[in-house]
């Protein structure tokens, strides 16, 4: 069938002239009135090769996505390998719908333009001689082009290939089931405790402390435990001082304890009561300082 | 046509609709020269009733025609579909806690002191809820403020045996580039999509080439970067 | 637990979630401690696939899990439930997605090079809109270029598991391969040209009316109103 199968290399001849277009016959008598003006000169009749009706010019060319689409279109409908285009027949006929699409006052993007410069680039390279010497290293003028229609189809082809997909809402749906029963549960957020030391930091920076208060090993236990003397104590009237240390947690334990009350004292508070020299000494919260019952999250 | 292929129509138009459908509709779905009898309908959809039980789902007649829908006994089940992760929290709230846990007890208005701003009543709602402040009483001065100062379930979540486990405030000092390991909840912008995830993208441009998985904040995640092309 | 239970739950929460669960999110069910083994459940899902044979239904894996769905060979008899069609997309969206696909992470740019043409805002809005691509990075080049990226969304959607089920590329010829490629067509037969070259621009007619969304009141609804068979 194919006899046409050429040499090693193939050979770049000129395709000069479009197919001898015969069979005019079958052409529609559409052409009475001119469709399109050229230089002034009306255009009654498309290049035969290019026929499209009239009344769908429009709508065809919104077809391409481009020129290297509009290009794809010229080789594939003239059944031309894509790896050998005879480049000025297509140069020409891209030319006549560039112009066709101007004379429409079509808006052509300048894409469209370029690739008419390419092409007259490309073609003008293929007609000059080239030295035989150097034939072997001289690459083929319409490599790059030929390489980015390839490019383009492949994509273009993709394209179809994801339209083909099963895909959601055209061809299938998500299959779901009433739930009469909802419960929604909120899940609190978490933070790190990195993340408080930072918040801290950036606290305490803000405010001076640090310059005001010189870096110090925060007595953080102390602050703790009196937290802890104070809950204790918010219950009862007076609590005996020697019920709030717990020998239990050793000298270290006793002597925050110690220091909390200290401090506690110092805030003004709680109060610290002894009857008499050496007696028991009582120590109930500073008037004012009773906790309100209403807000209290953990024991 | 015979009853399971009904019976198949029936029941994918039932998942599909994600509405409760009337006979009518029902019939409707099969055009008016070859439609069932709906007598014929009322018998499938019977069966179908008949095969979901001892199932996850059932077959139930409501007011607007027939679902299928969750049994109620699976509800326990599903309750970990439902979970919403409530908005992290802002920045204040975190120096509200850092500073009650330092710097104990602590009333509102000193900690408005330290930060120099308001301290919303919701900051306070909130970490009182989540139980990891408690107040610990009340001031003598006037307003009788409230004295705040952290719990045991504080300790707890953060995994901390005493509150002197924190660090002191010069070791935390020390730790200057805390803040660029960690991410740290900002007021999220509203930003548009194109500029959403730009932060994650710098990482993604050192990975490109391998396979990567970023999670997702809005839009799903992105697979795979590996090349799909197949030549 | 036995495995029909499992089963129940699974088809349960498939139904309930109204979106794809991942088997991590499925074992989420369970618990910690009475969760069954991931090779357990991916059984289950096997035996809860098998028994959708012959169904309207079918369970498929897509990018983010596990979804049930309704089969493509139902979507005719369904269309009476849907009071819209689904959104159909430009040549030119395909054509960029697909881009997007392949050659992710890649640039407007990159994306415009090769098509030969410029992107519109559109397509990329609605892509980013529809959570099918997202920003995945900056190029690093004057401007600095937003690369795009698909999402498990964009999976979803077109029913893959990974993005290398994407069907393959078409190949590159060298044009050095030529000849042993150049089996040249005979030169195009001359005679039914004008017929063919008529035919062409009518399939191209169609396809502009069908693909860009022409505004087609009565050519749109030919397709629709096709009916399924009824045997």
């Amino acid at each position: 069938m194919s006899e046409l199968i050429g040499p090693r290399k193939p050979e770049l001849k000129l395709v000069s002239t479009a197919p001898p277009v015969t069979g005019e016959a079958g052409l529609p008598a559409q052409d009475e009135m001119p469709f399109a003006v050229v230089e002034g000169e009306p255009v009654t009749e498309l290049p035969r090769d290019l026929y499209i009706p009239p009344h769908a010019l429009k709508v065809f060319l919104e077809a391409f996505e481009g020129p290297l689409d509009l290009l794809l279109y010229l080789i594939r409908r003239q059944n031309l390998n894509i790896l050998d285009i005879p480049i000025a027949e297509v140069t020409k006929q891209y030319a006549h719908y560039i112009e066709l699409m101007h004379d429409m006052e079509f808006e052509l993007a300048g894409e469209y333009l370029v690739m008419a410069a390419t092409l007259a680039e490309i073609k003008s390279r293929m007609l000059l001689p080239s030295p035989v010497a150097s034939d072997e290293d001289e690459e083929d003028p319409r490599a790059e082009l030929v390489r980015r229609l390839q490019e383009y189809q492949r994509f273009k082809e993709a394209a179809q290939d994801i339209n083909a997909l099963e895909r959601l809402e055209r061809d299938v749906s998500q299959a779901t089931a009433k739930v009469v029963e909802r419960r929604v549960v909120t899940k609190l957020p978490d933070i790190t405790l990195k993340e408080l030391l930072i918040a801290f930091k950036e606290a305490i920076e803000r405010s001076d402390m640090f310059t005001r208060h010189h870096v110090q090993r925060e007595p953080l236990s102390v602050r703790e435990r009196m937290s802890q003397v104070l809950v204790s104590l918010e219950s009862k009237k007076f609590t005996e001082f020697s019920q709030l240390f717990d020998s239990a947690e050793g000298r270290t334990g006793v002597t925050v304890t110690f220091l909390a009350i200290l401090e506690l004292l110092k805030e003004s508070l709680i109060d610290v009561v002894q009857s008499e020299p050496y007696g028991p000494i009582h120590v109930r919260v500073a008037k004012g300082s009773e906790s309100q019952e209403a807000i209290t999250a953990d024991a | 046509m015979d009853q399971s292929e009904i019976k198949n129509i029936l029941e994918a138009a039932l998942l599909a609709a994600g509405r409760p459908l009337s006979l009518d509709q029902l019939v409707g779905l099969f055009g008016k020269r070859s439609a069932p009898e709906r007598q014929t309908l009322k018998e499938v959809l019977g069966e179908l009733a008949f095969e979901y039980k001892d199932r996850g789902i059932e077959l139930k007649e409501v007011g607007s025609g027939y679902r299928i829908q969750i049994c109620s006994s699976m509800s326990d089940w599903l309750t970990p579909l439902w979970e919403e992760r409530a908005p992290r929290y802002s920045r204040a709230l975190l120096e509200v806690l850092s500073l009650i846990a330092y710097r104990q007890p602590i009333t509102r208005g000193e900690i408005e002191e330290v930060r120099g701003v308001a301290v919303s009543t919701n900051i306070v709602r909130t970490i009182l809820e989540r139980g990891w402040v408690r107040v610990v009483g009340h001031r003598d001065v006037p307003g009788k403020p409230a004295m705040l100062g952290t719990t045991k379930r504080f300790l707890d979540y953060f995994g901390l045996k005493r509150l002197d486990e924190l660090p002191s405030l010069s070791e935390i000092k020390d730790l200057e580039d805390l803040n660029a390991e960690l991410a740290l909840p900002e007021p999220s912008p509203q930003s548009g999509l194109l500029d959403e995830l730009e932060e994650d993208s710098r990482e993604l441009i050192e990975q490109a080439g391998v396979e990567t998985e970023l999670p997702d904040e809005k839009g799903g995640d992105v697979v795979s970067l590996a090349h799909p092309e197949v030549n």
